[in-house]
């Protein structure tokens, strides 16, 4: 019994819908923090979340379990039998602009905390409406 | 949108909302089957023998895809310029923190060498294994980060870093401008890389090469990055 | 000569600052207005000589990245060189009295963003494109929290806030598209966008709004814009309104023709379009600050040729591309002679206008405003003409009143200001521009109305333009056949 | 096998996010975060990707979460 079990996980469409309902959760819990937290910081961990939810989706929906990672092992020289490197060239890239842009908004956070001593968004009414 | 009443309303139609949206897009994401279709990087996993990099990774991040690499070493220079500009105005604070424990001392001293030829290894083994410039920068740079909590009186060498940032960013323009010059493609391989040295060290013409360039802008970056940040909330 | 310079060149500037500060004091400064200068001049040859071609980068497409050169890509490419050639020749004359805190950093960041706004519009690649955005975003970002008072990192924080959240949607769309149709390049995007089924589609293409919505500043998603305009210093709100955002809107309708040659959902765009103009302008009316009210103003004009590009057809495409035109020397003009307003008076309300004693400054900003209102002689009057003409031909009236009522209630806030600019009143003391200040108004005033008198000069060139950008067809057989 | 210890990943993970999200003090929110990136990098490892598992083990548990404790320092321990 437990081995039909886990040959069911096994299955590529199960394990597509384990990684859409996972990280679409992910994603609800980043926009869910977005929507309600008013401290910048958490903010930004919302909206990182979010991101990381979006890439664990469209690695866990292409990859094939079947078929090894894209480099190649010694003395072989045929591609076969790989998985797709292009998303991971993409996600890469992705993750190191999420952290830059990451590091700006904190240093930014850290000059306005300095010269107003806020951190929520909602105060954050300098300008005149 | 600065709702005055208290919290619980809010949260509650935060989370109503926010659940709503994700429900739907699940339902769509759900209902469309991915079929296996052949897609552009298969077609690319086909083309990659012949640039003799055995990471076919590094050859799309590097080669087929450089100009995205370009573009993100852009932004990530860019950070760290605005990075700097946010918190320049108390570079001369002295940091007159008490001397961190000792342990903490004598373990970043026995730990900063090996991060560092780890990342170093990382940087250069990209085209073979997995990893590359972006973690090998990074690895030095918390091998930096380590140093900076551990000892108060530890400055990031400021010229060196620039200067290395400097030559790092031209020479991969320039590489770039070579291959445009020489093979009339920008970012074009112009120095030879055949299949039958795949795996060894000197492979891929200046795939290796251009990563190695990225490691050490990516890295003296973000020790720039750490060393601003650190300066920053030393400063009380 | 390649288009990649338009990409390379500022990022090797970027890179080589520190070197060119041995240079002397002003050695970055003269560096990046000379290579402004030399992109215009490799922008306009390569406009007159009409090279339309395909630009490849590394390897061939589909498989690979690369820059599409046609009439439509390269009106937009001059316009930014043109726009940011003449910021930084005024900038010079603003720099001797006024220099940012470190000058340097200005330079690299306006260099950075004039390179990715013609990423942006050059790019086949959708990744490429989202990696331009992130650039094109990010120097927005620093440039607008740039004088760090507690106003200007008001307007960075929100701005990037904005900018995080949009890339995130962009993100998502694009890996859906790769998952769904496993391709990154427009063209055969394009191809297969079509295959898709019905709310797959609707997913990518909601997504894709909400990616570039935030950017190209349309109603529901252009809350934060006034207070990053008011924020940030009046000559960055110049680059922002004049070469950022048509950057983002050429990318939003390049897709949307790309993707979705005649959809069902222009008419929906057409809508959003003239609603965010009408919004846009009724708010301007109870506003006091100068900057504040020429923001209201530019997300009205930007609703405007959103709803007119919207339209599809060529006529209404060619009337946008004229009133992007004019839009973008106009808001030039006036955000520049805002700045120097702001830098003699130190503040930017409307009631300092009765103090101002420039008369060329008044002059200038009469024609940037008649060129906004659409009153000849300046270019607006031909944009504005000929989208009301397409919009009566298609029978779009309940549009055409929205857009006529808008131009009502633009014209009052004007003429209050224009009423401020002539007021009685004792005047302060002349106002000093320099040389190169005044020719830059010159040459932007002469554009508006030479081009205005006689729009014959480019109509040509701009209808040409309009039919390339929405035949699909043609753009993938440029891409697809090219494989040098 | 696998099916399951991605399962098990994505649970954990959105717990700890969710704890983190709502976390009222920021230190524990910060590491919580740490947590997901682990999560995150582990599901990358069995994504068949390990370039971007490394890249997401350096940056998301490395550099961002210590820029952001760096950053708490006196941003104040409450949100």
């Amino acid at each position: 019994m437990m081995s039909s079990l886990l040959d069911w996980f096994i299955q590529p469409d199960v394990i597509t819908a384990i990684v859409a309902f996972g990280s679409m959760g992910l994603f609800f819990v980043g926009l869910f923090g977005l929507l309600t937290q008013r401290h910048l910081i958490k903010i930004f961990i919302s909206i990182s979340l979010m991101e990381a939810a979006v890439f664990l989706y469209f690695l866990g929906t292409i990859f094939h379990r079947e078929l090894t990672a894209p480099i190649l092992g010694d003395g072989h020289t045929a591609f076969t039998g790989m998985n797709d490197p292009i998303p991971h060239a993409m996600i890469l890239t992705a993750i190191v602009i999420g952290m830059a842009l990451f590091a700006l908004g904190v240093s930014f956070a850290i000059e306005y905390y300095k010269l107003t001593g806020r951190t929520d968004i909602n105060k954050m009414k300098e300008m005149g409406e | 949108m600065n709702f005055k009443r208290d919290i619980p309303v809010r949260t509650y139609s935060g989370f109503a909302l926010s659940a709503l949206l994700v429900l739907t897009i699940l339902t769509i994401l759900l209902q469309s089957s991915v079929e296996k279709i052949e897609r552009a990087g298969d077609k690319l996993l086909g083309i990659n023998a012949q640039e003799g990099v055995a990471n076919a990774v590094t050859s799309v991040v590097v080669y087929f895809r450089g100009f995205d690499t370009l573009g993100e070493i852009a932004v990530l220079f860019i950070a760290a310029l605005g990075i700097g500009l946010m918190v320049s105005s108390h570079k001369s604070a002295q940091r007159h923190k008490e001397e961190s424990n000792f342990i903490l001392q004598t373990a970043s001293k026995l730990l900063f060498p090996f991060i560092t030829l780890f990342g170093v290894y990382v940087m250069i083994y990209g085209h073979l294994s997995p990893g590359g410039g972006f973690q090998g920068g990074v690895i030095i740079a918390s091998g930096v980060l380590l140093l900076l909590i551990s000892y108060q009186n530890f400055e990031v060498p400021h010229a060196l870093i620039t200067a290395l940032e400097t030559l790092a960013g031209i020479s991969y323009v320039l590489i770039g401008l070579l291959g445009l010059w020489i093979l009339d493609h920008f970012l074009g391989n112009f120095l030879p890389s055949d299949i039958s040295d795949m795996g060894m060290l000197i492979s891929g013409g200046i795939i290796p090469l251009i990563y190695i360039i990225v490691g050490v802008k990516v890295g003296s970056e973000m020790s720039m990055i750490v060393q601003n940040l650190i300066q920053r909330s030393d400063d009380e | 000569m390649s288009s990649i310079y338009f990409v390379a060149l500022p990022l090797l500037f970027g890179f080589a600052v520190p070197l060119l500060t041995k240079l002397g004091k002003n050695g970055v400064a003269y560096t990046s207005t000379l290579m402004q200068a030399g992109l215009f001049i490799l922008a306009s040859t390569l406009l007159i000589s009409t090279s339309w071609h395909v630009e490849i980068i590394a390897i061939n497409p589909p498989l690979g990245i690369s820059f599409v050169l046609n009439e439509a890509s390269l009106f937009f490419v001059t316009l930014f060189t043109l726009l940011m050639m003449s910021f930084s020749f005024y900038y010079m004359g603003l720099r001797k009295t006024d220099p940012y805190e470190n000058e340097n950093k200005f330079f690299i960041l306006i260099n950075m963003l004039l390179a990715s706004s013609i990423g942006l519009v050059l790019s086949s690649d959708i990744f490429n494109i989202y990696v331009f955005f992130e650039i094109a975003g990010i120097s927005a970002y620093i440039l607008s929290a740039y004088k760090k008072t507690p106003k200007a990192l008001e307007a960075g924080i929100k701005y990037l806030l904005t900018g995080m959240i949009a890339s995130v949607f962009l993100v998502f769309a694009i890996a859906l598209i790769y998952i769904h149709l496993g391709s990154l390049n427009l063209a055969v995007l394009s191809e297969h966008f079509v295959t898709l089924p019905h709310d797959t589609k609707f997913l990518i293409g909601l997504l894709l709004f909400l990616g570039f919505g935030f950017k190209v500043e349309i109603f529901p998603l252009n809350f934060w814009v006034t207070d990053v305009y008011e924020g940030s210093s009046a000559p960055v709100d110049a680059l922002f309104s004049a070469i950022v955002v048509k950057a983002y809107l050429f990318v939003f309708f390049h897709i949307l023709y790309l993707f979705l040659p005649n959809s069902e959902y222009a008419a929906f765009l057409i809508y959003l379009g003239a609603i965010s103009m009408l919004v846009a302008e009724i708010i301007a009316l109870k506003q006091s600050d100068l900057k504040r009210v020429f923001a209201y103003s530019s997300l009205g004009q930007i609703g405007f040729i959103f709803s007119v590009m919207a339209a599809g057809s060529s006529e209404a495409v060619t009337a946008a591309f004229y009133i992007v035109l004019a839009h973008s020397l106009a808001k030039m003009m006036i955000f520049l002679s805002i700045a120097s307003i702001e830098r003699e008076h130190k503040s930017s309300q409307i009631s300092t206008l009765t103090t101002l004693n420039s008369p060329f400054l008044k002059v200038i900003m009469v024609i940037a405003m008649l060129s906004l209102l659409g009153i000849p002689p300046p270019l607006g009057f031909t944009g504005k003409f000929l989208a009301l003409k397409s919009f009566t031909v298609s029978g779009e009236f309940i549009v055409l009143a929205m857009i006529i009522v808008a131009s009502l209630i633009e014209s009052i806030y004007y003429f209050k200001i224009t009423g401020a600019l002539f007021a009685k009143g004792e005047r302060r003391e002349k106002l000093s521009l320099t040389f190169s200040q005044k020719g830059v108004f010159g040459i932007l005033a002469l554009a508006l109305v030479v081009i205005g008198i006689a729009p014959w000069l480019i109509s040509g060139f701009v209808h040409d333009a309009s039919q390339v950008m929405l035949d699909s067809a043609a753009y993938l057989q440029t891409i697809l056949g090219a494989s040098k | 096998m696998t099916g399951l210890i991605i399962l098990a990943t994505f649970v954990s993970m959105i717990v700890v996010a969710f704890a983190s999200v709502t976390q009222k003090s920021l230190p524990d929110a910060i590491i919580l975060f740490m947590g997901v990136g682990l999560g995150s990098v582990i599901l990358f490892y069995l994504f068949q990707a390990p370039d971007v598992a490394m890249t997401e083990a350096v940056i998301s548990a490395g550099i961002s979460s210590l820029i952001f404790l760096m950053a708490l320092k006196h941003l104040g321990e409450e949100s």
